[in-house]
């Protein structure tokens, strides 16, 4: 039976790969994707651990951060839309003008 | 069912706006707003008379307490004056005002739940549909450069910051087996070994909602963002958002980790710290008013985080009057700073320069509101800064509160030095400007409850602390 | 009722500066009889001294400051010494009170003058009867006072302003010393703490026990006389600060008959008698109060023979004059120090209200611009002569006797002190000769229509020069305390008094002799003398040395204060915290370039700090 | 419960509620407010310095009203040996300073409103007995100068508004700091300063933490209070306010700097005072003669004023270091006798600029011929600063002097070398302004103070100078009874023993 530790670790490495997958992409929907990265690392640690316990909250929880990732993407793809439109880019470094 | 009140009549006036947002021509969409406020309005009488109702539904998993039902007036009162506030921007609002104050519902229906409930997922739920309509809201002036922008930068960090609270409600799931408080509480006191998991978690829920209360961790985004949005969600976010934080991180860490108080609050103390003093030195230079605002509710986050020191219900009552005493300033002070986007279009503070001769109420409803900012005697600001030092030498942090005191010297002289431009300098155009009467009134409100909350704090202040009992 | 001596020139000086301001002759005559009562009451204690003289010293006092360890009190102290003072001072004041209602009639500060001249006398008597050390600094410092007011009486002028600020602050330096003296006699009176004092009497008995119990090192009650004897320096113009006496000359001449001749000048010389029961205790102390002495004497004769002004020769002649009296006291003769002070007050007041006769004719203070007045004012010259006679020492005036007793103690003492005297006595009669030669001798310069003086001016001079003659027959010293067989007339005292006439003689005929007969627009002896002359006439350029150091070294020290404090308190403090906290704010500025990945970047480093703090602190 | 020094507050407060409702056209109506409110508190402190039952040594006519219940912090004044004569001081300068106003025509509801603000801060400064309200008034006071000074000052206002806010509300910071110290570190808390007295005297506070304390206490009283290095913000505050300003803040702010030091340091952290103040002395020194060649140094007339009275505050400073009875009655006499003489230059310069149109001294010139009135005052005000006998600065002096010298042989050269400057500048600005030939282009100028009406002020400062000091028990008795439970007087004798170090 495989421990908890090696899932957790993995959810871990998950998490920070989308964590500097957002750091270091320019392009705005790849962003987003490392955005859409995260939460996957987090449903998998929260379905580990309903498994760990024996109750199926946590993959209530799953269901539910699932919703909710799809609506951000969502406004995050319209928010780019947005961009693309007025500024002919969507590369996340060129927005520099909100600063002193 | 009476439990439910305030979010049965928001979502009630939702539907109501929505469908008279189709119905209503396009010249007579000012209505919306009255529309609105009044719904507002009827959830605050609603709440106030259904005042001693109190108990659960779904299990346990929605709870009406003094708490909520305290945060829950002070969330509709925000919805009333906010919405106001967006009837007086309505002219800049190209792309049709209607779903502006459907999100503003939307958020305060959020708010609302999340502090009445005491499951995570619930919780993590209502601050969800406070982060989505705030989306919207940022990137609203869909022409606008600058509000894309702020909206693309508030996305990502707000994305960044949900990720972290659902990793730490997993890991405290992990530790507990279960998502209530009450078990999580108790699994804390008696699990001696795995607390590790718990701590951990809490320490990632409590980054993730420093997002909302912008402070140290996620900071940086709030100066570009309240620069960037449109005024009345500057207002939104120096508000509602950071109330809705505050409230419900109040819920999470009185109820869960009292505990573990004392290291945690060494943590608390340095975050403060940093947070002040990050917050005033980057304020002095500023040009752009807005941003000069986002300094100054990370400053504000920073002193009330300082009532979280406290470790009874009198220190928590303190960071309640807090909050009561910032929202009305910040709410005269962007009533006027809304009314004013309308006739500059790009915000800096030279544009106060002789508000005196322009319009007398005006410079002196922001008089007041900044001098409640800066803590000078007779306004609310001075006592909340006050009791919140106070609270702070209490639990033994004399070092904490004399950076606190230093940090408020350095702010008076950004925020007096708006005073200056606003009384002593002379205007280029001494055009008159027209206060709309909502605006009036609303003005009159909020600084008289200023003027009120400092000179005869008594009351209210015992009132928060009523509140207060209900979380131990 | 005795209290009045000292309130009653206090009241007139109210009664005329609040309400009588505008009836000039009323004022007058209020100053002039706030004067006389003090008189009146002084000469009705000297019978009753005569009478009884076991019955003193009296003293009746008020308390004025009493809290916690410091008792102050306002008292008055009736002994021979301060009753004889009394009476010069109120004598002679009363008398040129009488003499400046003539001499001021015209002026139109009238009322002003008395007030000044009411408040000068409240305050001199205050001196004279003062029965502590701190009764005695406060009325120190108000005839200061008064004499600044008065010597600065025509304000308008540049030269008075100048020299009423100069007396002024030059006797404040003096005061500097003198109080400095009270406080190390106040503290050495009683080491315990306790019962510290600073009364004459208290102290007269503490001091001199605790030295020969050797509780206070002799040191320390040099440095004690020292100080006190600064205060004498300053208020009788010896030697290092006597510049202002010169300069005090653009008062108006009653001014300077009343202040620099009589009164004030003497106060210094009238303490060194009061408290002589310190000075005597140590050797070292009273041969540095007999070199001051001597030295002042003989500079001041050797400048008085070189100036032009009548008054400034009065002046000098003052200062070599004073300088005899703390040279008495020096050589440990109180008595006859005091006794010259008596005589001189008389003779000295005499020569002043005869010079202010004479420029009140002549209008004009230049010595060789006069000549030939005796034909024209009888009655001045006559007194003008029996003043000079007196000063330089013949044998029937006042003035013989006490400069004897002066050179009896000198030829006793040592054979320096005796050459300082006689070469003093021989200048001083070789000015005044040159003076009295240049304004009445020789032929008559200015042309104008001179006449006698009215009566009101001649009056006092009468009076005064009756005293100059007789003074030296009323026994002064015996009434002094001098026990009867002390006053010596030895062989060997006659032997002296011969040198002395001879000396004096040889003076006045030889200066007679050189100004007496042809007229000179231009003082003989600056040929004759040369640099001497020229050194002698700047003053020893003291005046010059003082000058400098105001303006080279204490303006420039001040400029470099106020320069030092314009860049540390003001910029700096002020300016540049400013300006630091500015660029501190702006390097947050520069943080924020706006780029969404460099706040990612500032995130990720805050959180991995907090994640450190928190493994620190849980110790997971 | 409420009893007079209530009305210290009430009074001005009710004018200026009722001056906020007079538009701000009928200057004549807000200048009788002005005029009946310091006129009826000149009265009030008058008549408490007579009712003051002398026997009694803690406070009298005590007034207590609550204002929050849970830190328990009430509006608690009260009148005592020590602040009775600060009082009558700020009534008189307040009620002088009036005079003063009347130049003012630009928005002159503006200025009165804030003049009595600042006179309400002074009072309540005084009188407090809670240590949170003392606090307030404090900060009331730093806050109000700023517009006092930005708006109706002359020469570079702003930077002399700007620097002197700040410095003031910096020091009121550190005070805060000291009473948060005082109200949490004892075992009682009570902001009430007869309670928490009491409560020191039993059982003082550990050393270190009394060293903590006094510490701040000193900094923030020494700013107030023109110590050395902050010596200079006053002066440029007070030349560049309005003459009934700098009257009020020079006359009355800088006194209660060393009013907090003798309630705070000597009364309450007796042993860290005790161990600080030898050094407080020496470091008094720089005050005393480099402040006072600072001073030599001025060419401008209000320059002059300002360096000089942060010089002779170096007299109250060395007065209260001496650490006994002796030495702080002395200093509080000073504080009093140099608070009306302050005031009475001001004035005086006020006069000078409305009719010179300058205060520069070479400038002047003879102006005492036609200004006869206006010279006297200047004169008396000039020799009541060089300390000449007849004026209560001369009686504090002298006991300052005892008092320094039972402590510190050797300081008091210090302390009369400044004695001796102030002699020297002050007699040389009679001497270019008043005395001398008049100038050509002032020779019509008629004298500016005419009336009776326009003489009471100068009457009645310099009426009260010399009332005291004729007989200076007056008011050395008051302080006596305020001190007496100052634990230092045998502290003060022990502490001569460590002092020989000098």
């Amino acid at each position: 039976m495989i421990p908890l530790s090696h899932y957790l670790t993995v959810a871990f490495v998950l998490f920070a790969i989308g964590l500097i997958g957002i750091f270091t992409r320019k392009n705005a929907i790849l962003v987003l994707l490392s955005i859409e990265l995260l939460f996957n690392a987090v449903n998998l640690s929260f379905v580990v651990f309903s498994q760990a316990h024996g109750n199926l909250e946590g993959q209530i929880v799953t269901l539910f951060s699932m919703a909710i990732a799809a609506g951000e993407v969502a406004i995050g793809l319209a928010i780019c839309i947005l961009l693309f439109r007025t500024q002919k880019t969507i590369d996340v470094t060129d927005f520099t003008d909100l600063k002193q | 069912m009476f439990l439910m009140i305030t979010e049965i009549f928001l979502i009630a006036t939702l539907f109501i706006v929505l469908f008279s947002d189709l119905l209503l021509s396009k010249n007579k969409r000012s209505l919306l707003g009255i529309l609105t406020a009044l719904g507002f309005l009827l959830a605050l009488v609603a709440q106030i008379f259904f005042w001693n109702e109190s108990g659960s539904l779904f299990e346990g998993m929605y709870v009406q307490d003094e708490f909520s039902k305290l945060a829950k007036v002070l969330f509709l009162i925000i919805g009333f004056f906010l919405s106001l506030m967006i009837r007086t921007y309505a002219t800049k609002l190209v792309g049709g005002q209607g779903e502006f104050y459907l999100l503003l519902i939307a958020a305060i229906i959020g708010m609302s739940f999340g502090v009445s409930s005491t499951n995570l997922l619930l919780i993590f739920i209502g601050l969800e549909i406070i982060t989505f309509s705030s989306y919207i809201m940022t990137s609203y002036l869909k022409h606008a450069r600058a509000s894309i922008e702020a909206g693309i930068k508030y996305l990502i960090f707000g994305a960044i910051s949900t990720a972290f609270g659902l990793l730490g409600m997993s890991l405290i799931y992990g530790g507990s087996a279960s998502l209530d408080i009450l078990t999580i509480k108790n699994a804390l006191l008696s699990s001696g070994s795995d607390q590790t998991l718990l701590i951990v978690g809490f320490l990632f829920i409590f980054i993730s909602l420093t997002f909302k209360m912008a402070i140290v961790p996620f900071q940086v985004w709030a100066p570009d963002v309240y620069e960037g949005s449109p005024t009345p969600v500057t207002a939104f976010f120096s508000i509602a958002s950071k109330t809705a934080a505050i409230t419900i991180f109040l819920r999470i860490f009185y109820e869960i980790f009292l505990p573990i108080q004392n290291q945690i609050s060494i943590i608390f103390a340095v975050i403060i710290a940093a947070t002040l003093v990050y917050a005033n030195f980057a304020a002095i230079p500023q040009k752009n008013i807005k941003r000069l605002f986002g300094f100054s509710s990370m400053s504000h986050a920073g002193f009330i985080l300082m009532g979280f020191l406290a470790s009874d219900a009198i220190g928590v009552g303190f960071v309640l009057f807090y909050l009561f005493s910032l929202i009305a300033t910040n709410l005269a002070a962007f009533f006027v700073l809304s009314l004013l986007a309308n006739h500059s279009e790009n915000d800096r503070v030279i544009e106060y320069e002789g508000l005196k001769e322009k319009s007398p109420m005006l410079a002196t409803c922001l008089f007041v509101s900044l001098l409640s900012l800066t803590g000078i005697p007779p306004t609310s600001g001075f006592v909340a800064k006050l009791l919140v030092l106070y609270s702070a030498v209490n639990e033994g942090f004399l070092w904490l509160a004399v950076i606190g005191i230093f940090m408020a010297i350095l702010s008076a002289y950004y925020y007096l030095s708006i005073v200056g431009k606003m009384f002593l300098e002379k205007p280029k155009d001494t055009s008159p400007i027209n206060i709309p009467l909502s605006t009036q009134i609303s003005l009159y409100l909020t600084v008289g409850f200023v003027v009120i909350l400092g000179v005869v704090p008594g009351p209210f202040i015992h009132l928060c602390q009523q509140a207060a009992t209900s979380l131990f | 009722m005795t209290s009045l001596i000292i309130l009653s020139p206090l009241i007139g000086f109210a009664l005329i500066s609040l309400f009588l301001f505008r009836w000039k002759k009323l004022c007058g005559w209020i100053s002039v009889g706030s004067l006389l009562i003090p008189f009146v009451l002084i000469v009705q204690l000297f019978m009753q001294m005569q009478s009884n003289p076991s019955s003193f010293p009296q003293v009746i006092s008020v308390p004025w400051i009493s809290i916690m360890g410091l008792h102050f009190e306002l008292g008055l102290l009736f002994d021979q010494l301060s009753i004889l003072m009394g009476l010069l001072v109120s004598g002679v004041g009363s008398l040129i009170f009488i003499f400046s209602m003539g001499y001021m009639e015209e002026d139109k500060g009238y009322s002003r003058f008395f007030a000044y001249l009411a408040l000068f006398a409240s305050a001199m008597l205050g001196i004279v009867f003062s029965n502590n050390f701190v009764q005695t600094f406060i009325f120190w410092e108000l005839v200061g006072l008064a004499s600044y007011l008065l010597i600065g009486f025509w304000f308008s002028k540049d030269s008075a302003a100048d020299a009423s600020k100069k007396a002024f602050l030059v006797n404040r330096v003096g005061d500097f010393g003198f109080i400095l003296g009270i406080l190390f006699l106040w503290f050495l009176s009683d080491p315990t703490g306790v019962s510290r004092t600073v009364d004459f009497a208290g102290l007269a008995q503490s001091i001199p026990t605790q030295v020969q119990l050797g509780v206070i090192s002799s040191g320390a009650i040099l440095l004690a006389g020292l100080l006190i004897l600064c205060g004498v320096i300053g208020k009788s113009a010896q030697l290092p600060l006597h510049v202002w006496l010169p300069d005090a000359m653009e008062g108006p001449t009653p001014v300077s008959a009343l202040i620099h001749a009589a009164t004030m000048v003497a106060a210094g010389v009238y303490l060194l008698a009061r408290t002589f029961f310190i000075f005597t205790i140590s050797e070292e102390l009273l041969t540095i109060v007999a070199i001051i002495g001597g030295l002042s004497a003989i500079t001041a004769a050797t400048m008085a023979v070189c100036q032009s002004d009548i008054k400034r020769v009065l002046a000098f002649s003052t200062m070599s004059q004073l300088g005899f009296m703390v040279l008495a006291m020096g050589l440990a003769g109180p008595v006859s120090g005091m006794y010259h002070l008596l005589t001189h007050g008389f003779f000295k007041a005499l020569l002043f209200l005869g010079s202010g006769c004479i420029i009140h004719a002549v209008h004009t203070q230049n010595l060789f611009e006069m000549g030939g007045l005796s034909k024209k004012m009888p009655i001045t010259t006559l007194t003008f002569l029996i003043g000079t006679l007196a000063l330089c020492g013949l044998f029937p005036t006042s003035g013989f006797f006490s400069k004897e007793e002066i050179l009896t103690l000198a030829h006793g003492h040592s054979m320096l002190a005796f050459i300082v005297v006689l070469g003093t006595t021989f200048l001083t009669s070789f000015y005044m000769g040159r003076v009295f030669s240049l304004t009445f001798l020789g032929p008559q310069r200015k042309p104008s229509d001179i006449h006698e003086s009215p009566f009101i001016l001649l009056f006092p001079l009468i009076v005064l020069s009756f005293f100059s003659i007789f003074a030296g027959f009323f026994g002064i010293p015996e009434l002094l305390g001098r026990a009867a067989h002390e006053s010596h007339h030895g062989t060997e005292g006659n032997f002296l008094a011969l040198i002395s006439t001879g000396v004096i003689l040889f003076g006045l005929i030889s200066s007679y002799l050189i100004y007496g007969r042809k007229t000179q627009s231009q003082d003989p002896l600056s040929k004759g003398l040369g640099p001497l002359y020229t050194l002698f006439e700047r003053k020893y350029f003291i005046d010059e040395i003082y000058n400098f150091y105001v303006s080279k070294i204490q303006q420039p020290f001040a400029r470099l204060c106020d320069i030092t404090n314009e860049w540390i308190a003001i910029k700096a403090l002020s300016h540049w915290t400013g300006i630091v906290v500015y660029q501190v704010g702006n390097v947050s500025r520069k943080l924020l370039t706006g780029n969404v990945q460099t706040y990612a970047l500032i995130l990720a480093v805050q959180i991995v700090v907090i994640f450190t703090l928190v493994v620190i602190l849980f110790k997971l | 419960m409420i009893d007079l020094s209530f009305y210290f507050i009430a009074i001005p407060m009710a004018s200026l509620a009722l001056m906020a409702l007079v538009p701000s056209s009928q200057l004549k109506l807000i200048k009788t407010i002005a005029w009946i409110s310091s006129s009826a508190c000149l009265a009030l402190a008058l008549f408490v310095l007579l009712k003051l039952d002398r026997t009694n040594t803690s406070f009298q006519f005590i007034s207590q009203l609550s204002w929050i219940q849970t830190p328990e912090i009430n509006l608690h004044l009260g009148v005592d040996g020590i602040n009775v004569w600060l009082i009558v001081l700020t009534s008189l300068v307040s009620f002088a300073g009036l005079y003063a106003c009347s130049s003012i025509q630009k928005d002159a509801k503006g200025f009165y409103l804030l003049y009595l603000l600042l006179t309400l801060g002074a009072y309540g400064t005084f009188l407090s007995v809670n240590l949170f309200f003392f606090f307030l008034f404090l900060e009331i006071e730093a806050l109000v100068s700023y517009p006092l000074i930005s708006n109706w000052g002359r020469g570079e206002k702003k930077f002399a508004a700007m620097q002197f806010t700040l410095y003031a509300i910096l020091a009121s910071a550190f005070v805060l700091v000291g009473l948060l110290g005082l109200y949490f570190l004892p075992a009682i808390q009570t902001m009430d300063m007869v309670q928490l007295g009491a409560h020191l005297q039993a059982n003082p506070l550990s050393l270190a933490l009394q060293h903590k304390l006094f510490a701040f206490f000193l900094i923030g009283f020494g700013i107030l209070s023109a110590v050395w290095p902050f010596h200079a913000w006053g002066p440029i505050g007070y030349s560049s306010a309005p003459t009934a300003g700098s009257m009020l803040l020079a006359g009355v702010l800088k006194k209660v700097g060393a009013y907090g030091l003798i309630r705070f340091g000597l009364l309450m952290l007796p042993d860290a005072a005790a161990l600080w103040m030898p050094w407080l002395a020496l470091w008094i020194m720089m005050n005393l003669v480099y402040v006072g060649f600072i001073a030599l140094a001025q060419k401008e007339l209000r320059n002059l004023i300002g360096y000089s009275s942060s010089s002779h505050m170096g007299f109250v400073i060395i007065g209260l270091a001496c650490f006994t009875s002796l030495g702080t009655a002395g200093a509080m006499l000073v504080m009093f006798s140099h608070g009306l003489l302050v005031a009475l230059l001001f004035l005086i310069a006020e006069l000078v600029e409305r009719k010179m149109g300058t205060t520069q001294i070479d400038a002047l010139g003879g102006l005492a011929i036609n200004w006869p009135f206006t010279a006297t005052c200047f004169s008396l005000a000039a020799l009541a600063a060089s300390s000449v006998p007849g004026f209560a600065n001369f009686a504090g002096e002298l006991v300052i002097l005892f008092a320094v010298w039972n402590q510190y042989q050797w300081l008091t050269i210090g302390v009369l070398i400044c004695v001796l400057l102030t002699a020297i500048y002050m007699f040389r600005a009679i001497r270019n302004i008043f005395f001398g030939p008049i100038k050509e282009s002032h020779q019509n100028t008629e004298e500016p103070v005419k009336s009776l009406f326009c003489k009471v002020p100068f009457l009645l400062l310099i009426g009260f100078l010399l009332l005291i000091g004729f007989c200076p028990t007056l008011a050395l008795k008051d302080f006596e009874n305020g001190l007496t439970q100052l634990k230092i007087i045998e502290k003060g004798e022990e502490l001569k023993t460590n002092s020989e170090l000098i």
